[in-house]
């Protein structure tokens, strides 16, 4: 689609998608969200790149290829059992790391290895569903 | 005084709901018959605006902020389906292209 | 949208600009509700050609969307030149006055946020 | 030397037996031979100090917990089947390697493997006291005698054969081995002793009848009793050697081996020594008929063998200790004589290249040993005197007169008895001594490995004839005993005076001389008449082959008939019926929560416009149109969660929504997105039928699930641990990362591999301007 | 560590090396690598875990160390370690026999991290000791089972995997959807947990239409008559590794869900349940063989037994007794080394002969003797002939049903034993015996590897047949703790401390 | 105070409510396909805007203010160019228009097909 | 409302049923999705259908209310969601290779697999 107005919005709304994905993605465990949504969210932004540019527009966006992406996020929810297993002798069990009233640790690395996973995945189906197109 | 105003905005709430369903029916009706995918892809499209519209006032029954958030994540991605929608219909040339 | 554009004059202008497309936008969803809520809703409709004055692809985008929302009006499309953009009109009765609105509304303005 | 050691050294040798053979080239049937000679020799040796029915039995572990052992035990019946085995497997070796001098090394070599784990199989069925083990080897002779028989394998008729016998073999096997888990069953161990010893036990079981048609079954498809008498004269497509060993001395009468060990424990089943006599005469007759209709070496030989068998399954049907000794005496002679032709009938072949009795003749002068051997086992087959077949024909009807079982056995002995005096006539007279060789027609000589194992055999049946008591008697005395289970005398002598079993064995061959002259002209009248042919000879065997055939094929193009639509409907519609029949079954309480109790007026119009898009969705013909009912459905749950508490949930079904409308938009867009419907309107019905099947069951289950309360336990876990300990808010998802984090790492392995399997499915082909 | 989570690794191991492979997607010679580590490792964890199995008992870990009903537990008793176990040698004998056959493009498509991804759906099928999990691990098997399939891209691959899509998606959905009930009734997932709660339960219409789904569920997975549809429709258009390790466990995970299911949680007992089990198994065997009785393409004959073996597994399930079952547990993992093994045949038989097409291959007697004498054994051991692998698996199956009564059951197992016989003598004669009709130019010797495999398995197959007494008291031990579960239960249930609490604290 | 901000909060939640229903009834009623897409876009969004309003004023926390005040940006954002891409794809496409009675060169510009892809569709391939 | 709910259940499974039946490739795709949307609706109603409070614990406090949705049938059709996503994008995928390279997704026209060393010819066609 060779719209001027929409190709003219795309990275400004790619730009925000990603931003909002990675909020959505943060604050997920306390509130709706999460890595999943945050995926989704973030490779929706790289769809509309992807429909308004072209798809070689959306890949070179990436840098990293999709599927190696996707098995980043795979190693990193591994990975982040790993500390459980090594610490508490259960896979999975998550390690926590407390300021006050702030909680993080490794269950946000899982989060973030599900939010790879995901927009690596959704992103390798659209880059390949929109590829072979006959231009409008 | 402030909780019967209180729950007689839950209900007012509520019955907006209800009231939303209305064009809710309405836009579906469009989007079953048609007659043309233009016809439904726009109702389909509208139908971005009603779901924020019940997700903020599910908030409102709640008093939950949660809901808002979701009103904000479909604000946001429905956008992706009516590009594609939008690009299928314009680039579709014939039975088979 | 590059960092040129967030000097404070532009940022009044863009300001302004949020109004009146506020405004415009209520009148213009009253004036669709209207016709909604009219007994008989058919009416004439058409494409105008508008001729823009803007240089930049942002401001080009900026203003077909603010026409979209503003009464009777969507741009469906800009030239390969950006020189025309073409607008569907609810009502066709005065396509004149149509596009004097868009350009004392948004165009000028935007001119001027672009500088 | 214990019973174990011989059948190792037995398989052992049959293993190394190919390699050996290919490196010793001609000599090979020579050395190889010491493997069953010496067998022959420790059989003897283990065996000889047996008296009456004696037996040693050797313990042998195999499968504890199943109860099952590999015992075995060594009687003087078994010892004679050993005996038989191993020493005409002796010769059969020589014999083959001299068969096979000619022909390339590497097919003389697999034959003798061959034939010496033939050998080594039937030696373990014999020698098995476990019904398991006998089981196992008789299976394996089974397997080789296919293998022996397809041994020229380029041609489709010994293809043929061999997939008949092994139908017919295994398939007996088959019931056998169902025979065998039935007495295991009933009689508590896989024993055959114990069986012989418990027959009161096993006739007193309601498994008896079952057992008995069984164990039947799987005797009569081995030894070739009608009606499974076909498979036999087709074996022999197998080398000549094979057909000897094969028809001659032992496998086919394994089933004769069961047959008389299961005498005993079927003791008191009177039906079973019946059933023996009539199948057994039948066979006899039958097979009588059909000898005198070939014109074959081999396939007349056959079917005397058949003929032979029906005799041996007559006589053990017969009641009395003679007619034990009779049945040792007989088999014995009958191993000696037809393994003899058979040899002969392999050279004649050999040598001419033409394998019609009507074409070989003279052959007197070319091969002088063989044609000696030929006549001296003719004599033994038309049991005359001085032969061991005449001991054996004497008790034979001596039995039968004794036993006193009626005309038919009687009728069914005397005119086999005259077909083997026509037919040993036929193959031995007529071919060597009879007419003239014709010029030239000879190619291969006779050799000693050639005319060896004939000459031996026949000097034997002579031998033991004339001096019946030297070897005879300690021989057949135990195997008779053993087979009566007491010891039993016998004393078995050439002349027994004026008996009515001399007059009965006069008249035999007096019709058998009849038979022999008649025969040419009997050949050419049986010959045209197709319908006993074809009522004989194997076409039962044939339309129930071809008619199990034609029903698989039936079935699987009715069931796997390539229609995607009806694999569904069938799997739809099963499951449809297996709940049914499960619910009918079950029958379980019928406690259903119904109500409008609670009822909140938004969901339950979202409810609806979900049902109708759905409805909508299955009369749509265009498929975006159907997209964006499935659409409406989509958006339908997602409005559910929102206005039912799960916020995570509506956003996550609005965004896969979106995306999947994505993606399908893709789809469509590289598609006719109108496609005709190939459902007609008939399967519209079933179809729609089965929906609303499926819908009920859905409805039913969820009616009654609301009936009662839901135990709440881990959601209370979840709710109270939450925050305090997996520090989250969000408690969907605290679970997902946290409580059932397992389930997300599956889930999001699903997504990646999902987007792997796409990413190389919609790859494009060696285009080259594709970033990999 | 290592060790307590024994049962963990069977499955975290195939899936790491999947991850790892799809990071190197661009890479082929670091994804081989990677996935030979990982065939490897995976084979020494699955041993592992039966040692451990057999010398300590039943190992159950909890994931995130939330005790059992409440967080997901991976439980490995005797039955559900021997089918990791046999899952490892699996994986390494395909993986063996892959070396020869896994072409560039396939490889470029993805096929060591979808390789390894069905390895770890499989394990974690049967190790895990939760019913929604379970159905985690039917998907990530069933995308990565499909994406194998297609993975040459050719028109007969599409064309089943279509097929295989529809009804494994339908199944996959009902499953959910019984899952969903068991859940509405029961209120717990876990099911060591749901064998407690559901007999206080009582019995509903629910909980029956429950269990009839998962009956059909798992039925459509395994192959049952009259659901198996999809697998002689798609089997055989995959490439032979592929189709060997499918034949070789896709299928038993259904059946092995149906073991525990019908065991753990429902009987078969009383419930209406074992009447049709007993009319599936006497139909999946007949039908099944008679598929195969009438096919050319060694490929097609050899799923249609698949099928038709499947049987013979339910029949052991449909006796229900501990002998029954015993032997169905022997029957599946004799079967799975059999097929297996029959498959990588074919692919030998394509590769020296130039095609799958009995009707035009033949003469391999005499250019490959070796392949002959390594076919026997398998096709053998599948028809029942003692005393290889199948004869036992029969004998136990078939001895069982007579003595629980079932005796037609037995004479419809046998009858098949005939025809399965026939079609295997079938293959030999048509590839083995006879002389081809015409040279084919595009046989070729068959590669080292590929032989190494086939004899793996077949030595397997030989020494389970020869030396059956291990293997038998295995799978009876392993039986009696299927109808006696109640060590299981404790292990998931009793063994961590109650609630969690090494959770309790958070650490500073 | 507060109830003045409940109150205004009701009233902008009712109005946002009757936009939605004018869009709605728009989206009906209206003849062709840019005609509905004009209420679709403007009324729907004002309507949903309107009610996120409402509810913020409702909620009146902090949070809920500046998620509400994203979302109403979003749906400005989004919004007109959903109506600009639908628009066009449907002239491009050929939708059925009776209600247009001027293309104002437009079809030249960036073509028109004869038919509405339903149509077009249906032709045997 | 239970009532409702479980009608309405199942009808879609219904209508999935019957999508799924169709002999067009996208249809079964379709009737799919709309089957899983019905078993997650399942899942739904199978941890009761109750409350309108989402299963976020209120800041201040440290357990969720009694009053919240169940979380834990929220979690798994999340996770089914998902699943189901993928494997119709999966799907989808398939149909469009299979149109690519076959040239049809009409199951009537889709007999490439199953006609290979068919031993149906000749008078006994297929179907």
């Amino acid at each position: 689609m060779n719209s001027l107005i929409l190709s003219a919005f795309s990275r400004f709304l790619f730009a925000l998608m990603l931003v909002v994905s990675l909020y959505i993605l943060y604050r997920g465990h306390n509130d709706p969200g999460g890595g999943f949504v945050g995926g989704l969210m973030a490779a929706a932004g790289f769809a509309i790149l992807a429909m308004a540019d072209g798809v070689q527009a959306a890949r070179r966006m990436v840098r990293v290829h999709p599927v190696a992406l996707m098995g980043a996020g795979l190693v990193l929810a591994l990975l982040s059992g790993l500390p459980g297993l090594v610490n508490r002798g259960s896979f999975l069990a998550h390690w926590w790391f407390h300021a006050g009233d702030f909680h993080s640790g490794t269950a946000l690395a899982f989060d973030i290895g599900v939010y790879l996973a995901v927009l690596g995945g959704i992103l390798a189906l659209i880059l390949r569903f929109y590829e072979e197109q006959p231009e409008a | 005084m402030m909780a019967t105003l209180s729950s007689l905005f839950d209900w007012l709430s509520t019955a907006l709901i209800l009231l939303l369903m209305v064009p809710l029916g309405m836009a579906c009706i469009r989007m079953l018959n048609g007659p043309g995918y233009a016809d439904r892809f726009v109702a389909l499209d509208m139908l971005t605006g009603l779901a924020v519209a019940i997700a903020a006032l599910v908030a409102s029954v709640t008093l939950r902020r949660e809901f808002l958030d979701v009103a904000f994540g479909i604000s946001l991605i429905s956008f992706v389906a009516t590009c594609a929608l939008a690009a299928f219909l314009e680039r579709k040339k014939g039975p088979r292209g | 949208m590059s960092l040129r554009l967030l000097s404070p004059p532009r940022l009044a202008g863009m300001a302004v600009l949020a109004v009146v497309f506020l405004a415009e936008l209520v009148k213009s969803s009253v004036f669709v509700a209207r016709l909604a809520f009219a007994r008989d809703p058919r009416m004439r409709s058409g494409i105008i050609a508008y001729p823009i004055a803007l240089r930049t692809e942002f401001g080009t985008a900026m203003l077909a969307n603010l026409i979209t929302l503003t009464p009777g009006t969507c741009s469906l499309h800009v030239s390969e030149d950006r020189r025309t953009l073409y607008i569907h009109a609810l009502d066709i009765t005065a396509p004149e006055e149509i596009i004097a609105g868009i350009r004392t509304a948004f165009e000028d303005r935007i001119r001027r946020i672009e500088g | 030397m214990p019973l174990s050691a011989i059948l190792w050294i037995s398989f052992l040798g049959s293993a190394l037996a190919r390699p050996l053979a290919l490196r010793l080239g001609q000599r090979a049937g020579w050395v190889l031979a010491i493997l069953p000679a010496s067998l022959f020799g420790l059989l003897w040796i283990a065996g000889s100090g047996l008296e009456g029915a004696g037996a040693i039995v050797e313990e042998v572990a195999w499968v504890p917990s199943l109860g099952i052992t590999l015992d075995l035990r060594l009687d003087g019946f078994s010892r004679l089947f050993g005996l038989m085995i191993t020493g005409i497997g002796t010769l059969v070796t020589i014999y083959a390697g001299a068969y096979f001098a000619d022909k390339p090394a590497h097919k003389g070599a697999s034959f003798l493997a061959l034939i010496l784990l033939f050998m080594s199989a039937m030696l373990g069925t014999v020698l098995s006291d476990s019904l398991i083990g006998l089981y196992v080897f008789w299976e394996l002779t089974s397997l080789v005698s296919f293998l022996l028989i397809g041994f020229d394998s380029y041609k489709a008729s010994a293809r043929k054969a061999a997939l008949q016998s092994l139908i017919v073999t295994a398939g007996g096997g088959l019931a056998l081995f169902a025979g065998i888990l039935l007495i295991g069953m009933e009689l508590g161990s896989f024993s055959l002793s114990n069986a012989m010893q418990n027959s009161a036990a096993l006739a007193a079981s309601p498994w008896c009848g079952t057992i008995m048609v069984l164990v039947l079954l799987g005797a009569f498809t081995k030894s070739a009793q009608v009606p499974f008498h076909f498979w036999l004269p087709n074996a022999m497509e197998a080398p000549t050697p094979a057909s000897a060993y094969l028809h001659s001395a032992t496998m086919v009468k394994l089933g004769v081996y069961l047959l008389a060990r299961f005498d005993l424990a079927f003791a008191q089943v009177p039906a079973f020594g019946t059933a023996l006599i009539v199948f057994g005469g039948l066979t006899v007759l039958v097979a009588s008929v059909r000898a005198l209709s070939r014109t074959g070496y081999k396939a007349v030989l056959a079917q005397s063998t058949v003929s032979s068998l029906g005799v041996l399954v007559l006589l053990i049907g017969l009641e009395g200790p003679v007619a034990a000794t009779a049945t040792v005496g007989f088999m014995l002679a009958h191993a000696l004589y037809k393994a003899t032709l058979f040899f002969c009938a392999g050279t004649a072949i050999h040598a001419t290249g033409r394998t019609s009795l009507v074409e070989i003749n003279g052959l007197r002068r070319a091969l002088p040993v063989t044609a000696v051997a030929a006549a001296l086992a003719a004599v033994a087959m038309a049991g005359l005197p001085p032969t061991f077949s005449f001991i054996a024909k004497e008790y034979l009807f001596e039995a039968q007169l004794e036993s006193g079982s009626g005309w038919f056995a009687l009728v069914a002995l005397v005119l086999g008895s005259a077909v083997f005096v026509a037919i040993a006539g036929i193959v031995s007279l007529r071919p060597f001594f009879l007419g003239r060789s014709r010029e030239g027609a000879v190619h291969h000589g006779e050799t000693p490995g050639l005319f060896l194992g004939p000459a031996v055999l026949a000097t034997l049946g002579l031998l033991l004839g004339l001096l019946p008591g030297l070897a005879v008697a300690p021989l057949l005395g135990p195997a008779a005993s053993a087979l009566v289970g007491q010891a039993l005398p016998v004393s078995p002598a050439l002349w027994h005076g004026l008996t009515p079993m001399l007059g009965l064995s006069a008249l035999a061959v007096l019709l058998g001389l009849a038979l022999y002259l008649l025969w040419p002209r009997l050949l050419a009248r049986l010959a045209h008449l197709d319908w006993l042919d074809r009522l004989l000879g194997d076409a039962g065997y044939n339309h129930a082959f071809e008619g199990v055939l034609a029903l698989a094929r039936r079935c699987t193009l009715v069931l796997q008939n390539g229609d995607q639509r009806r694999y569904t409907a069938t799997v739809v519609g099963a499951t449809l019926l297996v709940t049914a029949v499960g619910l009918v079954l079950a029958a379980p309480p019928l406690a259903i929560d119904l109500s409008l109790e609670g009822l909140r007026l938004a969901p339950a119009v979202v409810v609806g416009l979900m049902v109708a898009a759905g409805f909508a969705a299955t009369r749509m013909r265009s498929l975006p149109a159907a997209l964006v009912a499935v659409g409406i459905v989509g958006f339908g749950s997602a409005l559910l969660f929102l206005l039912n508490g799960a916020p995570d949930l509506a956003m996550t079904q609005f965004s896969v929504e979106a995306l999947l409308v994505v993606i399908l938009a893709a789809l469509l867009l590289q598609l006719p997105i109108r496609p005709p419907s190939t459902r007609s309107a008939g399967e519209r019905r079933v179809d729609a039928l089965l929906a609303g099947g499926f819908g009920l069951v859905t409805f039913a289950a969820l009616a009654a699930m609301t009936a009662a309360p839901l135990d709440l336990r881990l959601t209370e876990f979840f709710a109270a641990r939450s925050y305090p300990e997996a520090f989250g808010r969000n408690v969907v998802n605290v679970i997902l990362v946290d409580f059932r984090a397992i389930d997300t790492l599956g889930e999001i392995a699903v997504v990646a591999f999902a987007a792997m399997a796409v990413w190389g499915l919609l790859a494009r082909r060696a285009k080259g301007k594709e970033p990999t | 560590m290592l060790l307590a989570q024994a049962v963990l690794w069977p499955v975290a191991i195939p899936l790491a090396t999947a991850a790892l492979a799809a990071c190197c997607w661009q890479r082929l010679a670091a994804q081989r690598a990677i996935s030979a580590a990982g065939v490897l490792l995976m084979f020494a964890a699955t041993l592992l875990l039966l040692w451990q199995v057999r010398a300590e008992g039943v190992q159950a870990v909890q994931f995130g160390g939330w005790a059992a009903p409440f967080g997901v537990s991976f439980v490995a008793d005797r039955f559900s370690a021997a089918m990791a176990a046999i899952t490892g040698l699996m994986a390494f004998a395909t993986w063996l026999f892959g070396q020869a056959d896994i072409r560039r493009r396939e490889e470029r498509a993805g096929f060591h991290p979808l390789f390894h991804g069905m390895l770890a759906g499989v394990n974690g099928a049967f190790l895990t000791g939760d019913i929604f999990n379970l159905y985690v691990w039917f998907e990530v098997m069933l995308i990565t089972a499909m994406g194998l399939l297609v993975i040459g891209r050719t028109r007969a691959q599409l064309d089943g995997v279509l097929k295989y899509a529809v009804l494994n998606l339908f199944s996959t959905l009902i499953f959910l959807m019984a899952v969903a009930l068991l859940y509405g009734v029961a209120g717990t997932l876990n099911m060591a947990d749901l064998a407690v709660v559901l007999p206080q339960a009582g019995p509903s219409l629910t909980l029956t239409i429950s269990a009839l789904l998962l009956l059909c569920g798992f039925g459509i997975k395994a192959g049952y008559f009259p659901l198996f549809f999809w697998l002689p429709a798609s089997y055989h258009t995959a490439s032979i590794t592929v189709a060997a390790i499918f034949a070789g466990l896709l299928t038993k995970v259904g059946v092995y869900a149906c073991f525990r299911v019908f065991t753990l949680i429902f009987t078969v007992e009383g419930s209406g349940l074992r009447e049709i089990l007993a009319v599936m198994a006497a139909c999946t065997m007949l039908f099944g063989v008679f598929g195969a009785a009438v096919q050319w393409d060694v490929r097609r004959i050899l799923s249609f037994h698949i099928v038709s073996q499947i049987g013979y597994m339910l029949l052991g399930l449909a006796v229900a007794t501990p002998a029954a079952l015993a032997g169905g547990i022997f029957y599946i993992i004799h079967h799975i080394v059999v097929k297996a093994n029959l498959f990588l045949l074919a692919g030998a038989i394509h590769r020296a002969s130039g095609t799958f097409d009995l009707r035009q291959s033949g003469g391999l007697m005499r250019r490959s003797p070796l392949l002959a004498a390594l076919f026997l054994v398998p096709a053998l051991s599948l028809g029942g002939i003692p005393p290889l692998s199948g004869f036992w698996a029969k004998f136990m199956v078939i001895d069982a049903s007579f003595r629980g009564g079932q005796g037609w059951l037995a004479a419809v197992a046998l009858v098949t034993g005939i025809l399965t016989l026939y079609s295997m003598t079938k293959i030999w004669m048509e590839a083995f015996w006879k002389d081809p009709l015409m040279p084919r130019p595009t046989a070729r010797a068959v590669p080292a590897p590929m032989l190494a495999a086939i004899a793996l398995l077949a030595a397997v197959t030989v020494a389970i047949g020869l030396q059956a007494e291990p293997f038998v008291a295995y799978a009876q031990s392993a039986a009696q703790a299927l109808v006696d579960p109640s060590d299981y239960i404790a292990a998931v249930l009793g063994a961590v401390p109650a609630e969690g609490g090494a959770m309790a604290e958070p650490r500073p | 105070m507060t109830t003045l901000l409940l109150l205004l909060a009701l009233a902008a939640k009712f109005l946002g409510v009757v936009f939605l229903f004018a869009a709605a009834l728009g989206v009906l009623r209206f003849a062709d396909p840019f005609q509905r897409m004009h209420a679709a876009t403007k009324a729907g969004t004002l309507g949903a805007g309107f009610v996120i309003l409402g509810v913020v004023l409702e909620l009146q926390r902090t949070d809920a203010t500046l998620v509400g005040l994203c979302a109403i940006l979003f749906l400005l954002l989004t919004i007109p160019i959903s109506g600009h891409l639908l628009g066009r794809a449907a002239f491009v496409s050929g939708a059925l228009a009776p209600g247009l009675d001027d293309d104002g060169a437009l079809a030249a510009e960036i073509g028109r097909a004869k038919k509405p892809l339903e149509q077009r569709a249906r032709r045997k391939p | 409302m239970n009532l409702i709910y479980a009608l309405a259940i199942a009808l879609l499974t219904g209508c999935g049923v019957h999508m799924l039946l169709s002999r067009h490739v996208v249809r079964i795709i379709l009737g799919v999705s709309l089957l899983s949307a019905a078993v997650n609706l399942v899942i739904f109603y199978s941890g009761r259908i109750s409350s309108t409070v989402p299963p976020v614990i209120e800041p201040g406090s440290s357990a969720l209310s009694e009053a919240a949705a169940n979380p834990l049938p929220q979690a798994l059709i999340l996770t089914a969601i998902v699943i189901g996503f993928a494997l119709i994008a999966f799907a989808a995928a398939l149909a469009l290779q299979a149109q690519r390279s076959i040239g049809t997704l009409d199951n009537a026209g889709l007999d490439v697999a199953e006609s290979l060393g068919t031993p149906f010819d000749g008078p006994e066609k297929r179907r």
